[in-house]
């Protein structure tokens, strides 16, 4: 047995003499070296990699050749690369249906993209928020302890989750929407300003007037008033103990400043007009009335409704407004109260309704005092017609009305946004239901009543103890949800919604250059899932600093 | 103490038939209703929608939501009795727990039933009821609008089962699916407990896996047929395949990980001759024989075709997946940054010499034709695009930064991420329109169903990589180190120790994987396939069966949610299996 | 230290080795990029010789054309479908009735399919020697261009920059149709302007949807266009269920459509006609030859129905006198050899297909649920369009 | 008990295990400050130290599971470098038991114990299985070959372990923390299996707790604490008369608790 020997720490007598190597296996030592191994390897890769491109690449050069270099010739007739997206400044020609920017067919190809790209966040967004309703509603009714909510819930969930959402889709689109009544038996339901039918969901909104800025103004200044009398109200508890009703006190500052603001705006507010002849002797919205009644040789506006058809028609005001203007939603719902009877012609241009007032088959033209006074300038006799002031509030319902054969006014939420929205909110409110359970469920059981010992109410436990822990379980499943989410409206192209992938297809077949777009789509599409990596990382990240 | 603990630990014991004791009225009105503002509100409104939805059934189907209403005030009223007289039974009891344990519960059942007897007899009248099943029942002329017409499935089975394949090869679609059906239905067999360990079991089970073994070749040949110029069975891919195998042969034997056995090694080099030899006897005869005459992949459609695309590529994608995986995880010395920033630097002085500043010398054609990309700017944008070679050492940069000269890591995590970044249809879309641009110019170009493949497969793996990352990340450290200090080496380790316990962990994502590429693969429709979206398409198109297209969309999603839950529940079964022997 | 040097020097020795090995494989690359250089200097020079500006551009583009030719002369199709035995036609599925559609077996039937055999007979001596590629009007230019077909039966609408920008070669029309508007019959509209207000269902990526904004804008009419990616069935299902309130596609598939009303006085046809719409296959620019053998084939069917000749007498048509018959038939002079093809390629086409009227009877006349008149698409000498050259 | 148990095959030079001024930095945390230390062959040797004191790190750069950045480590005459030959063949020479076991749970005892076998040694299955059924007898547990690790105890999990490090044949035993896993009255068996090692020749170098262990069983003690060997000592000179303040602060924690 090897007897104990005690060698002191840092010496460094006995380390064995180098041994003398040769030549070959010092190299043979580099060579087995792993790190040059590792490396050599990893060169390898790269190469075979470059050899791979190279012949893509060659053979795309003499594809690109043989197909036609028309498309990288530019404007001025050379053929370059760079001139690969010229087309992309020419006129789209195509329309897009349902766009939240202004867009005309005459506007160019990039717009046209760029709507595309505004269609996709619009459905994606908003399901992004329904799904995550849905989605946790589904998730904890799945645990609920009504039996019949419970397993409605998971057939619910196992329907959804083992079919494809291209069928689902389909039948959404093609089964129900469009199989629902046709727009002249609209459904509304409870008599609302809200119309379903197969146009699309159609409902009063709320729009904007000019005023609303100084409303606005004010709501701004009401919010801060809120923090200002939540910081000072909190401080006082803290100071004197003395509890106070923070929020109340807040919300009842905010009210009253909005409502000072919005008396305010009203007053201010002088924008509106109406362009009338002088020969109608109306000086103010207010003598309609009398104008009705002489017209229609009655003496209450409420004898109207026993005219016979073609003496209403005879008396009923001809309005010129712009389309889905403010004004128009102004002046109509100012018409309607009066209970007036009034028929509107919407254009496109405030050109195109002078022409129609001057030809007199409108007798008045409503939109704002600035744009009418630019146009009475350009009547013959400026000074036979005069601008009457029509009073405004900061904010005007839009209220859906039936006309020739659609319902126009409102906010419409066209079937084909309806359908891609219902579609994934209810295709990804599937998968989400089960990460919201397997979350909840994830928090032990220990905790609940670590919880419970701690006395702690039912909502405190689930706000402060079991949440917390359960998002951070839920939160990373749930963004990958939003980022499939997202990709799979290109899905829209099923149900004919022009989002991006629509858009592109569309310009495609316009412009015929498949591969400029397809790598501009390409760019899009890994700009939203880089932005929502970012999103997970940035929360992974804070978790992590949190655990520690 | 103890004499305390046993009383209070007692229920009190209350004859059947007395009025309950432990029920307090205060205590029931607080716990169920005015608990809290909010609470109350919320029963308000239950309560109102309720009875809206009731009374408005009520008039609207009487028949209907009276027997509804009435089994649920029976319901209800048994279990109140039963509650506040204890005279509880079974089906009392298990209301009371299940569906009444509160006056929310009760509002709610009554509700989501009233609801559910909407949505069921709507269905029932226009599924059943209203609806005909004679396929000769479907044209426009005579059908009944008010309920389905099932008569086009049975009509436009041709082509929901196999599109455009022509109906001669019936037989062999058949006979595949028979093949693959007996083939499950044996390992099923096989696998059950009670028949696991006998010896008809274990024979089974063999045969069952050697078939599974068999079945590419054996699908390959009931679908696509035989012929002498099939892909890869040609005198090229013979030399490169022996030449692939032989070398890769070698090189698990330079690192050990077989040995130079003659017989074995023989056996693996010959493998490709002979099954070349075999495949080109087996053709010849056939096609004397004119059994299996090749089919071209385009013809097939339907459910076939979905199937196939579904089979495909998930056997496609899993090795890649694997591989991308490893990529991932791969731990290899990084490329130092001593070697990498002469040659960064000299690129991007060539670019910007070359490209930028057009002197072009020697450089390839594509960037030659766009030499002095500053001058000829026509933007400010163009401008910035023309400093393109400036991106080289900021890539360099960031590659060093992020992955420490790790190149394999670094392919993999981009290839896997840019792939998920980007929407399926986007890939499928580019890989029919884009593909021919990439092949050769002589080549006959990819036919439509390939470059599908291709497509998804590149789509699938990618997110199969991150599902085997996953495993992989679940084996404990120990694990890798245990093998490490055994001496075995990577080869080993993973094929040994890391992938068998990696894939057990994995086999429910993996099904789930399955399904959902199953799913997804609806999506080929829209790039032009005749899959069963498609193939509904061309129904629909057709003035036979003209809009009949809420009966196809209710069968196809019948049919991929039968599918999914088959696939599902085998893959728990194979879960609970693949447990035993391990706790 | 003295380690990192050695493998520095190690991978140096590779690198320069590599670099060296990978020298010759650009060789090819250079090769090209002369010839890119030299069609570059002869577009140069195009240009210098040319004052005005507008013929410098075509005369370039046609200087460039022909290098495209020349350069895909390599890529012969007609001997790639000789030696593949099948031609790629593509064709659209359920574009409209009567012109492509899916039988109950599987197999592809109408006008635009008759003219893929037309093609097949002529080429092949197989009418049935076709594989049918299924486009859309999103893919059905990629597919041209890819080599995925190598021609397009679908009713693809001959325009400019279709014929120069996009690289192809419209062979003779073999439908003149127009653009029109279906709308429901109660809905009181009576012309396009009635229509303000609207919404209009219309497929994606044709020559319709650019035109439905061309018109409408002039018209300075407000509506709605709902936008469908497929070109037939989607577009019309949605009119029909009442998403819009009116549909446009070209005339024929209109009246074509409407058999697939459940009750067609429900709908009418607006009497405007919006665009011309000449449909006719069309082939890759660049290969010469094979342009030639698809609009010869379409010429032999149009100047056989001239001539009177039909499936049932061709063969009777072979011993006639008349040698202008005998030379469209191949049975004197070599047309055919001209174009790589048999000299009876018209023979085989008449014998197998059938001319272009009886094309046009079997799937869009009296008989079939469309009935079409022929209008437009008669004989020149009936007061229609259709006109052949000359076999000479 | 035959040849082959008897003891480990002679090693090539007499001290087996040479360590020289080993440096390892995990970023910037250094967790082995130039350690110095010689182990004869047949020698035992114990480190003992506060958790953190990068004793475990140490025994595991002696197989490379951790890489040193400097200094030199020389395994029976090879010295430990990034040459992948090197490395392999010292962990051929290395047997290793972990604290966790480690055992594959997925292969029965059987297959966990030949698989290193079979596949580094290149040895035919029956002679493999023939030679881990002899170890798997010396530890105990014969009888428990065709189970799997799940069903054993910790226990015999860990003697399965010590059969799989041995049936490699290896000329010096790694242990880390072998008994720190198991409940007390498993530790026992696990000690007498590696008393017996010790007695038959093999040299050990272990870190454990096991003081009663250290005691009786190792010819050197190692103290280690901060990266650095404090001490280095006979077990009875350590236990008795430690030199160096650490070391009696140390002692007086474990030893008076």
């Amino acid at each position: 047995m090897a007897q104990t020997t005690v060698s002191p720490p840092g010496s460094g007598a006995d380390i064995p003499p180098p041994e003398e190597q040769s030549i070959g296996s010092r190299v043979m030592s580099y060579i087995f070296d792993i790190r040059f191994l590792g490396v050599l390897g990893q060169i390898a890769f790269i190469l075979l990699l470059l050899v791979g491109a190279q012949r893509i690449f060659s053979n795309f050069g003499s594809n690109v050749d043989k197909l036609g270099r028309a498309q990288f010739i530019c404007r001025d007739g050379r053929f370059a690369y760079r001139c690969a997206y010229d087309f992309m400044d020419n006129e789209a020609g195509f329309d897009i249906d349902d766009t939240a920017l202004d867009y005309v067919n005459t506007d160019s190809f990039w717009w046209a993209l760029t709507n595309g790209i505004v269609n996709t966040f619009r459905v994606g967004l908003l399901a992004l928020v329904a799904t995550t309703f849905l989605g946790t509603t589904m998730g904890i009714a799945r645990m609920s302890d009504n039996w019949l909510v419970s397993r409605l819930s998971l057939a619910y969930i196992e329907i959804i989750r083992n079919t494809p959402i291209l069928v689902q889709l389909l039948l959404i689109y093609f089964s129900v929407i469009l199989a629902l009544p046709d727009i002249k038996e609209a459904v509304q339901p409870f008599n609302l300003p809200i119309f379903l039918s197969n146009r699309g969901l159609i409902m009063a909104w709320p729009q904007f007037m000019s005023s609303a800025s100084i409303w606005i103004a004010f709501l701004v200044l009401g919010v801060i008033q809120f923090q200002v009398m939540w910081m000072f109200l909190s401080r006082r508890e803290e100071k004197t103990g003395q509890e106070s009703s923070k929020f109340t006190w807040g919300l009842a500052g905010f009210l009253i400043i909005a409502a000072i603001g919005w008396i305010v705006s009203t007053a201010v507010a002088e924008n509106e007009g109406l362009l009338i002849p002088n020969s109608s002797r109306i000086d103010e919205v207010e003598d309609f009335e009398k104008l009705m009644l002489a017209r229609a040789g009655i003496n209450h506006l409420s004898e109207l409704a026993e005219l016979p058809q073609e003496e209403l028609d005879a008396v009923t005001l001809n309005v010129c407004v712009l389309r889905e203007s403010s004004s128009e939603a102004n002046f109509v719902n100012r018409l309607a109260s009066e209970g007036i009877p009034f028929k509107i012609s919407r254009n496109g241009s405030p050109a195109k309704a002078m022409a129609k007032y001057r030809d007199g088959s409108c007798e008045m033209f409503a939109a704002p005092k600035s744009v009418l006074a630019a146009e009475i300038a350009t009547l013959e006799t400026p000074t036979d017609h005069l601008i009457v002031p029509v009073k405004e509030r900061p904010l005007v319902w839009s209220i859906p009305r039936f006309e020739k054969f659609n319902i126009i006014g409102g906010l419409l939420l066209t079937p084909e946004y309806f359908a891609l929205f219902l579609g994934l909110t209810i295709f990804y409110a599937g998968g989400l239901a089960e990460v919201v359970r397997a979350g909840i469920l994830s928090v032990s059981k220990g905790q609940t009543e670590a919880a419970r010992a701690l006395g702690l109410s039912e909502g405190q436990r689930l706000n402060l103890i079991v949440l917390p822990q359960a998002l951070r379980v839920i939160i990373p499943p749930l963004i990958s949800t939003y980022l499939s989410l997202m990709k799979d409206t290109s899905l829209g192209v099923a149900v004919a919604f022009q989002e991006v992938y629509l858009v592109s297809q569309t310009l495609m077949n316009q412009s015929g250059r498949a591969l400029q777009i397809m790598i501009v789509l390409m760019i899009i599409y890994l700009s939203i899932s880089i932005f929502f990596s970012a999103i997970l990382n940035w929360y992974n990240d804070r978790v992590v600093i949190v655990e520690r | 103490m103890a004499s305390i603990s046993t009383t209070t630990n007692k229920p009190p014991v209350q004859k059947r038939g007395t009025f309950s004791k432990r029920f307090n009225a205060t205590y029931f009105l607080q716990d169920n209703i005015t608990g809290s503002r909010g609470q109350l509100i919320w029963v308000i409104i239950l309560t109102i929608l309720t009875l809206g939805v009731l009374v408005q059934q009520l008039g609207n189907a009487p028949s209907r939501a009276w027997i509804i209403f009435g089994i649920w005030a029976v319901g209800v009223i048994g279990t109140v009795v039963g509650e506040l007289f204890t005279l509880h039974i079974g089906a009392t009891r298990w209301l009371k727990e299940n569906m009444f344990n509160n006056v929310t519960n009760v509002l709610v059942t009554l509700l989501l039933a009233l609801l559910l007897g909407i949505v069921c007899s709507g269905l029932w009248r226009w599924g059943v009821v209203n609806a005909t099943f004679s396929p000769e029942l479907t044209h426009p002329d005579v059908r009944t609008f008010d309920g389905a017409s099932w008569g086009v499935l049975w009509g436009a089975r041709k082509l929901l089962l196999t599109g455009l394949l022509g109906p001669e090869h019936n037989s062999r679609v058949i006979g595949w699916t028979l093949t693959i059906l007996a083939l499950w239905l044996m390992s099923f067999i096989g696998t059950r407990d009670s028949t696991r360990e006998t010896t008809a079991g274990t024979f089974i089970r063999r045969v069952a896996n050697t078939g599974w073994i068999l079945s590419p070749f054996i699908s390959y040949i009931f679908l696509a047929g035989l012929d002498y110029e099939a892909p890869f069975v040609d005198f090229r891919t013979l030399i490169v395949g022996t030449a692939i195998v032989t070398a890769i042969m070698g090189i698990l034997w330079f690192f050990k990980v077989i040995q130079l056995n003659p017989v074995s090694t023989a056996a693996w080099v010959l493998a490709w001759p002979l099954s070349y030899l075999l495949w080109r006897t087996i053709a010849y005869v056939s096609f004397n024989a004119e059994i299996f005459s090749p089919i071209d992949p385009d013809k097939w459609g339907g459910l076939l075709l979905t199937v196939i695309f579904a089979i495909f590529v998930n056997i496609l994608s899993f090795p890649i997946g694997i591989l991308l995986a490893l990529g991932r995880r791969a731990d290899v010395q990084g490329i130092p940054w001593w070697l990498l920033w002469p040659v960064a630097i000299l690129l991007t002085a060539w670019g910007l010499y070359t490209s930028t500043f057009g002197n072009c010398i020697g450089t390839p054609s594509f960037l030659c034709e766009n030499v002095n990309l500053w001058a000829t700017s026509r933007n400010g944008i163009e401008r910035v695009i023309s400093l393109w070679p400036l991106l080289i050492p900021l890539a360099t940069w960031s590659f060093l930064r992020s992955f420490n000269g790790n190149f394999l890591q670094a392919f993999s995590v981009l290839f896997i991420e840019i792939i998920r970044g980007v929407p399926l249809i986007t890939l499928l879309f580019m890989a029919i329109i884009m593909a021919p641009f990439f092949l050769p110019e002589d080549s006959q170009g990819l036919s439509n169903f390939w470059a599908v493949i291709v497509g998804y497969t590149i789509f699938t793996s990618s997110y199969m990589a991150e599902l085997v990352r996953g495993g992989l990340q679940a084996i404990p450290n120990g694990q890798y180190e245990a093998a490490d200090a055994l001496g075995i080496n990577t080869l080993q380790k993973y094929r040994f120790i890391i992938l068998p316990q990696a894939l057990r962990i994995l086999i429910p994502p993996l099904a789930g994987a399955v399904i959902g590429t199953f799913k997804s693969s609806s999506l080929v429709a829209l790039v032009g396939m005749i899959d069963l979206v498609g193939s509904t398409k061309a129904i629909i198109a057709n003035s036979q069966w003209l809009g009949l297209r809420t009966e196809l969309y209710v069968f196809m999603f019948v049919l991929y949610f039968l599918v999914s839950s088959v696939v599902s529940w085998y893959s728990r079964r194979l879960e609970d299996q693949s447990g035993l022997g391990v706790r | 230290m003295k380690n990192k040097f050695l493998l520095g020097l190690v991978l140096t020795a590779v690198a320069v080795f590599l670099v060296a090995c990978g020298g010759g494989g650009e060789e090819a690359l250079s090769a090209l990029q002369g010839q890119v250089s030299d069609l570059e200097s002869q577009l140069e020079e195009a240009k210098s010789m040319a004052a005005d500006a507008e013929a410098k551009l075509d005369e370039a583009m046609a200087m460039g054309d022909e290098e495209g030719g020349e350069m895909a002369a390599s890529t012969n199709t007609l001997a790639t479908v000789q030696e593949r035995g099948t031609l790629l036609c593509g064709t659209g599925a359920g574009a409209s009735p009567g012109f492509a559609f899916i039988q109950e077996d599987g197999s592809w039937e109408g006008f635009n399919v008759d003219f893929c055999k037309v093609f097949a007979a002529a080429i092949l001596g197989d009418p049935e020697a076709i594989e049918p590629v299924v486009t859309t009007g999103t893919t059905r230019f990629p597919i041209l261009q890819s080599g995925d077909a190598d021609v397009l039966s679908n009713n693809t609408t001959w325009t400019f920059s279709r014929d120069t920008a996009l690289g192809f070669d419209f062979v003779p029309t073999v439908f003149y149709d127009g653009q029109g508007m279906m709308v429901r019959a109660d809905s009181g509209i009576e012309t396009l302007a009635d229509l303000d207000g609207g919404s209009v269902c219309v497929a994606t990526g044709t020559t319709t949807e650019k035109n439905l904004a061309d018109v409408f804008r002039q018209l300075d009419i407000d509506y709605e266009a709902v936008v469908f990616e497929d070109t037939g069935d989607t577009t019309r299902s949605a009119f029909a269920e009442g998403r819009c309130d009116g549909y446009t596609t070209d005339t024929s598939a209109l009246v074509g459509s409407l058999v697939l009303f459940d009750d067609p006085s429900e709908v009418k046809i607006l009497p405007d006609v919006m665009s011309k719409e000449p449909l006719g296959p069309l082939v890759r620019h660049g290969d010469d030859n094979w342009f030639d053998i698809i609009k010869w084939s379409v010429n032999c069917t149009i100047q056989a129905e001239e001539l009177g000749i039909t499936q049932a007498n061709v063969d009777d048509m072979l011993g006639s006198d008349n040698p202008t018959i005998l030379n469209t038939l191949g049975v004197e002079g070599d047309l055919g050899q001209a174009i790589g093809l048999n000299n009876d390629f018209c023979y085989q086409i008449i014998s197998q297909v059938g001319n272009y009227g009886e094309i046009f009877t079997r799937h869009l006349g009296p008989d079939t649920p469309f009935n079409l008149s022929r209008g437009v698409n008669a004989q020149w000498v009936d007061g229609g369009l259709l006109y052949s050259p000359p076999f000479r | 008990m035959t040849a082959i148990m008897d003891g480990p095959e002679a090693t090539k030079v007499s001290d087996v295990i040479v360590c020289r001024d080993v440096h390892k930095w995990y970023g910037d945390f250094e967790a082995l400050k130039g350690v110095n230390l010689t182990v004869e062959a047949g020698e035992v040797v114990v480190i003992l130290g506060p958790s953190g004191s990068g004793k475990s790190t140490f025994i595991r750069c002696m197989n490379r599971l951790e890489e040193h950045q400097e200094g030199r480590i020389i395994i029976d005459g090879i010295e430990l470098t990034h040459d992948v030959r090197n490395i392999s063949e010292i962990r051929r020479e290395v047997g290793m038991v972990f604290q966790q076991f480690n055992l594959f749970p997925h292969l029965t005892v059987m297959d966990n114990i030949t698989l290193a076998p079979i596949n580094v040694r290149k040895w035919s299955r029956d002679r493999a299985e023939e030679l881990a059924m002899k170890w798997l007898t010396r530890v105990g547990i014969p009888e428990q070959a065709d189970k799997y690790p799940g069903q054993l105890s910790g226990g015999q999990q860990q003697r399965v372990a010590i059969a799989r490090a041995l049936t490699m044949q290896p000329k010096i035993l790694l242990f880390d923390e072998p008994t720190s896993a198991l409940d007390p009255e498993m530790i026992s068996e696990v000690l007498d299996v590696m008393r017996d090692l010790a007695k038959a020749g093999y040299t050990i170098v272990a870190v454990t707790h096991e003081m009663g262990f250290a005691r009786e069983v190792a010819q050197r003690i190692i103290f280690m604490d901060g990266g650095q060997i404090v001490e280095i000592n006979s077990p009875d000179d350590f236990f008795n008369n430690p030199t160096h303040e650490r070391t009696k602060l140390f002692l007086s924690q474990i030893l008076n608790h």
